[in-house]
């Protein structure tokens, strides 16, 4: 039992809390109150952090990257989330799918996609699943109705795929240069027997972004429509085999890879604005006064500061011990508890920062705003109750074993 | 003798209300441009219709050529107005309440001079500037003590010939940036008194509160410097200020969880996941019945305390405890409707946080009713006192 | 008319149920042996004596003896009962509210036979057994669709010349151990019925149910093994069977949560800790404020499902919304008043887990009301499924 | 950064694993059961128990203990909790003050004491602090009021000190066999300045167990009040220094042993309570059936079960995470903060467990009442007010520094 950090995850963990101190704290609030979606993007800070390696964190070694390991990873996600939560996970993005790529894509695609990657500062990545009338189906897919899921059509065209349909509410979407796309290949199969995954760069004929959204939370982080007309896309670009995207599957192998790493994700980051939270609401009852004494001085501020931090040192003992699970490749349903707890936790945590924070005028009061909206976002992500039941199944079929 | 069943006239009013909200204000309400936080400004057109609906002089006393509402109905047709628009309830709600307790205040010379104004002009709002920068309300650290000494009013009101020359700032003024017709607080050498300072008056200046809106409607900071203002605008003594305290934004708090669950109702019915519409999924039923459990609830101290305030003689003849029903209403509504509100933009997925949908806005509205004016934390002080029998004396309540 | 404003029958009720539960309830209750979770029968004495004091009869209509009382009198009665036992109140409730229900439903002659020694005998207490082993009325997996297939009543009653001969067995059934009169549900050749059958009957057998008890009063299992019963004693057809759904036993969670916490308000104004009594300290303050919020709520969702009870045109006429306002208020209640309850014993500290002391059997007869019956969860689905509008059809209600 | 045990710790779980099943398991619910406060205990499982090393686990080698550290202590209060909480705490009250032993008493009194406690398998230690109206005053003593706190006086004749007073609520006191007994030695200082701790053997003349309480949980873990009327206790027992009793001040040196392994000692046991939780409930949820199907196919069942399960991990994560502080002696808020979580956590969790089990009979359905009743005391122990202040001021002094 052992929880202190090598002195390469202490490294990281140095050079992220000052990147997020110096560069991300700093414009955070302004790119947050932008009035439209546009306003809320800097291409600045994305490139300062590409040049620190924050982009290529999960990159392997040998393609450039900077191939750490989970517990790294982990920890660098709270550190960049405690200067603001979007920022941070528009990083941990491109990390996620760098472990698709490299677990999912062949050789040739490696070299054709990974090294552009690395090369360039501003090479986002994303992945589309969601559709407009198909979210917790391609999740959950329901027994008693193969047809439900994802409705996107590819279609064999000689050494190409034409793709016709639409993806919904996609991650970096307005900004990503090369995408998975989850498309359905055999529309009489179910789910998990009918869909393709495909790699579409953002210059391929035919594919084009639609609305981008306007979020109330999260607001650096892009998310917008994707729309398929004709697209065409070379077999080559198909990842794995035909009729076999979910790499989710047992067969995949490694299941703390890819998606799983989506439930690190999200519990990490929620780790990190709870720090923020907790740090600025102590510093507020110490020094915002009332009655002529420090706001701490008050029983009911102790009782939620007491709070605040219980349940973020709760979330943070969690967190590592997934990060070093998924290291190990331990199979657990934990980075999915964890994940729903984040939820639980990050709303709480940063819900009573602001009751603290009541009336709180400035600064001070208009972040601790901005961390209830940021934190609201995990109710679909993160904590809804397909999110949960998911989780669910897999403690049942733990304790079947 | 105990009856929940409303009288014809709410039945009337609530229909009405509930007519005019979907003909004349969904439309403006649920419009993407307004559902996006960047614009939260109550729309004018709006208001004006509402007025010639009379829901500007609802509780004006009947006498007086108002509706004569009690607290009970302001309550009920300021759910509906909420349900619709939170701004356009609370902007209405304010001067409802206030041209209660003014116009009734006044003398029949000052009632001549400005009642006709109110009642003929649809713009016509009232704003009440009585809190002080500085002048902190919250128990906090007091709990339990008195409060260590009484605060002076900073304002003044000194008399010069046949004028009062007024100065003074006011913070937190509801309708601040539409009001006509002001009643400020200040000091004079006989004691505090109301003065009325209409729109436009010399030296007068508003400032509408900065960004995140801690509020509904409109809000802001009201100067006076040097404003002369005619000897009559004096309120008479011992005017009551607010209306009966008729605890309006209690109900804007529960029109805006209501909006949010009837969409989550309607929508979960629509959207099939799962093979069926997500409605009949146990996860989903559970939250929508917790949501109308915790609106219900709600509801029920609400109007308790609506009735608390019209019905006096309920408290003191022990039909309701002697506890503040106001402040125990409005602790429990902010909880329980936020988590409502919540649960029910869950429903809508990814839906719920983009901000030209509608679910955002609610969250956002909740929110407000429950962090601004500093949380339920200091209600909850106040509820204690009343728990631990601890009454505080006149001059200790003046000294607040 | 919306009122609050209790009748004077009904401030009389409470005043007088009030004074008897401080003189003859409350000594015996508050005895250490009686607190202690080894003894939980409710005392006959004292149940005797309310007998005298007419509350075993009160719900039942005053041409037949009774004190007439509506729904909404019942709860406030169990509450100051339950306030001071809630053993006492619940076999008082249950007998009241089967009284009301029985009597009126029974045939002139029935009556004529039946009800004269019910008002004489201050011990005789009235029983329902319509609850078959393994009828599971728990909506659960079935949650929005129909009940897969009705279920047929085990029970017989098989007329034979001019006896009917029933056999059959009905568990959870309600006063078990205390009734002279059991009403029992049972398939006859022409559809269920309910048959009165008197304690003594021959083959009839009572058994109480283990513990832990899930249950307040007395409960147990009914079996009938070829009971003659005289042909008279069924029941005319359409009985109603309980009395209008008298919320009663919400009411006696109320007494618990009321007697918690009015505990825990005394003792924190007496208790110094820390240089002051603990109630001026803001954490005790704030938690006694939630409690007193939740239980006040409680309060006003029960006594709304009281009220729905009394007068169904509330609801026809829109005043009340249509909802399961008895299930609302049961789920809500439930949580609410175990919270306020375990707040309360909490505010005594090793004193609220000693089984000599009152705070422990008020945690424990609160968490008999919250998870006795299978919990809220179900509750929960009936919401759900109003919610959803999703109605059952009477046969589908029928096949339960 | 690393949470797999070692060897030793994995083997005394195992040890108190089967511990549990086999022996504690069976008697728990009937010993609950027991009609009066006498019949809740049981010397045999005591012997058991210790010939195992159970109760003499924290006690240093060189003195015939174990000598483990407190990840494996951590380890065996939950796996023995999972068996009966009470029973566990029986154990570990033991662990608690040999801990104090070892830190504060001088090696005269070591080999008077420890040799006697190692060698008797029925030999229980107890401290006696509480008294009837001095409760949470010793806990955060008043600033503005001295006298407040303790009572008990203890006045110096000659090589004896002479006690009068009572103590209230003390655990194990009707069947310990030595004491730590906190008197006032200088009536007119303040608490911190004017008491001294004694060891007090329970055949002390002048000394006698009054009521012993009946509780409603933790049953088996026996308490009542100590009388004291002018007993007397040789000089050559005073703990440390007179008028000095207080091991938790910062001169104590040590902040992780003593009264800050309590914190520990309640999250640990209380993360037993709800292993033994969540396991009842999944077991339940998957056999018994409603409508024909078992209980877990529900989705409302599904979502306790989560929660449960998610409680509990994050609860182990932090308990696991402040045994290694604690064998680090690195000094942090945590052991205050995981206490107060596992009051939230046990009641929670064994609340949702009961509810699961909703009409349960017999074995089962017992089996989740008593699991609540056992919770509810940490109601007073952890997670009241007081103690949550008590940690937010450890958090605001961190903070200041």
């Amino acid at each position: 039992m052992d929880f202190a950090l090598s002195n390469e995850q202490r490294s990281w963990q140095m050079t992220a809390r000052k990147f997020a101190e110096e560069e991300i704290k700093p414009i955070s609030l302004a790119l947050d109150e932008a009035p439209d979606a546009h306003g809320t993007f800097d291409w600045d800070i994305v490139e300062k952090g590409s040049k620190l390696g924050l982009r290529t964190l999960a990159v392997p070694k040998e393609f450039g990257g900077e191939g750490t390991d989970y517990v790294t990873q982990a920890i660098v996600m709270a550190e960049l989330a405690r200067g603001d939560s979007a920022i941070s996970k528009t990083f941990s993005q491109n990390w996620k799918w760098s472990h698709l790529i490299a677990q999912a894509c062949n050789a040739e695609q490696k070299e054709r996609f990974l090294r552009p990657f690395v090369a360039d500062h501003r090479f986002l990545l994303g992945k589309g699943i969601t559709e407009p009338s198909a979210g917790s189906d391609n999740r959950m897919p329901p027994k008693d109705d193969p047809k439900a899921g994802l409705k996107l059509r590819a279609e064999r065209r000689g050494d190409e795929w034409i793709l016709n349909g639409e993806k919904c509410f996609i991650a970096n979407a307005p900004v990503g240069k090369l995408f998975f796309i989850d498309a359905r290949t055999d529309p009489n199969a179910p789910l998990r027997q009918g869909t393709t995954m495909f790699l579409v760069p953002y210059d391929t004929p035919g594919f084009r972004i639609g609305k981008v959204f306007n979020k109330s939370g999260w607001r650096f982080y892009r998310n917008g429509e994707m729309i398929f007309e004709n697209a065409r896309v070379p077999h080559a670009n198909v990842v794995g085999h035909v009729n076999n995207s979910d790499m989710k599957t047992e067969a995949a192998g490694d299941r703390t890879g890819g998606d799983i790493f989506g439930d690190l994700e999200l519990a990490a980051n929620a780790l990190g604005v709870c720090d923020d939270a907790c740090e600025a609401a102590m510093k507020y009852a110490r020094t915002a006064k009332q009655g002529g004494r420090p706001l701490f001085d008050q029983q009911a501020v102790q009782l939620k500061i007491n709070r605040m931090n219980m349940l973020t040192e709760a979330l943070r003992s969690l967190v590592m011990r997934i990060a070093w699970e998924h290291d190990r490749k331990i199979h657990s349903a934990n980075a999915g508890l964890a994940m729903n707890f984040s939820t639980d936790v990050i709303q709480e945590v940063t819900e009573l920062n602001l009751e603290i924070h009541g009336g709180a005028e400035g600064m001070a009061g208009r972040h601790a705003e901005k961390l209830t909206r940021d934190a609201f976002i995990w109710s679909h992500l993160a904590g809804d109750s397909v999110q949960r039941l998911k989780v669910a199944g897999r403690l049942a079929r733990m304790a079947a074993h | 003798m105990y009856s929940l069943s409303l009288s014809p006239e709410q039945h009337e009013f609530r229909d009405t209300v509930r007519a005019f909200v979907d003909g004349e204000v969904n439309p403006v309400a649920l419009n993407a441009a307004r559902l996006d936080l960047g614009d939260r400004n109550p729309p004018l057109e709006v208001l004006r219709s509402a007025s010639r609906v009379g829901l500007r002089s609802l509780a004006l006393p009947e006498e007086l050529g108002g509706a004569g509402a009690d607290a009970l109905t302001c309550c009920i047709v300021t759910e509906e107005l909420a349900a619709g628009d939170a701004g356009v309830a609370a902007v209405l709600g304010e001067t409802a309440a206030l041209a209660r307790a003014l116009f009734a205040a006044m003398s029949p010379q000052q009632r001549e001079r400005f009642l006709p104004a109110f009642l003929e002009d649809d713009d016509c709002h009232l704003a009440l500037a009585d809190r002080e920068p500085g002048a902190d309300k919250a128990l906090g650290i007091d709990y339990h003590r008195p409060v260590p000494q009484a605060r002076a009013l900073d304002a003044t009101a000194v008399r010069s010939r046949d004028e009062w020359i007024v100065n003074g700032a006011w913070e937190r003024v509801g309708n601040a940036g539409l009001a006509r017709l002001f009643a400020v607080l200040a000091r004079t050498d006989d004691g505090p008194a109301l003065f009325l300072v209409p729109q436009g008056a010399p030296g007068l200046t508003v400032t509408e509160d900065p960004e995140p809106r801690w509020y509904h409607g409109s809000r802001g900071t009201v100067t006076l410097k040097d404003s002369r203002i005619p000897l009559d605008n004096r309120l008479p003594a011992g005017a009551a200020t607010r209306g009966g305290e008729v605890p309006w934004p209690l109900a804007v708090n529960l029109g805006i969880g209501r909006a949010a669950y009837e969409a989550a109702v309607d929508y979960a019915k629509l959207r099939v996941q799962g093979g069926r519409p997500i409605v009949e999924h146990q996860a989903i039923g559970t939250k929508l019945a917790d949501a109308a459990i915790r609106l219900e609830a709600a509801r029920a101290l609400i109007w308790r305390a609506a009735f608390a305030a019209d019905r006096p003689d309920a408290v003191a003849d022990a039909s309701l405890p002697d506890l503040p029903h106001a402040a125990m209403a409005q602790a429990f509504a902010a909880e329980a409707i936020y988590r409502a509100v919540k649960d029910s933009a869950e429903c809508f997925g990814a839906m719920g946080v983009m901000r030209d949908m509608p679910l955002q806005k609610y969250v956002n509205d909740a929110r407000i009713c429950l962090y601004g004016e500093g949380g339920t934390a200091d209600l909850k002080l106040r509820i204690a006192e009343a728990v631990a029998s601890y009454r505080r004396t006149p001059s200790m309540l003046a000294a607040e």
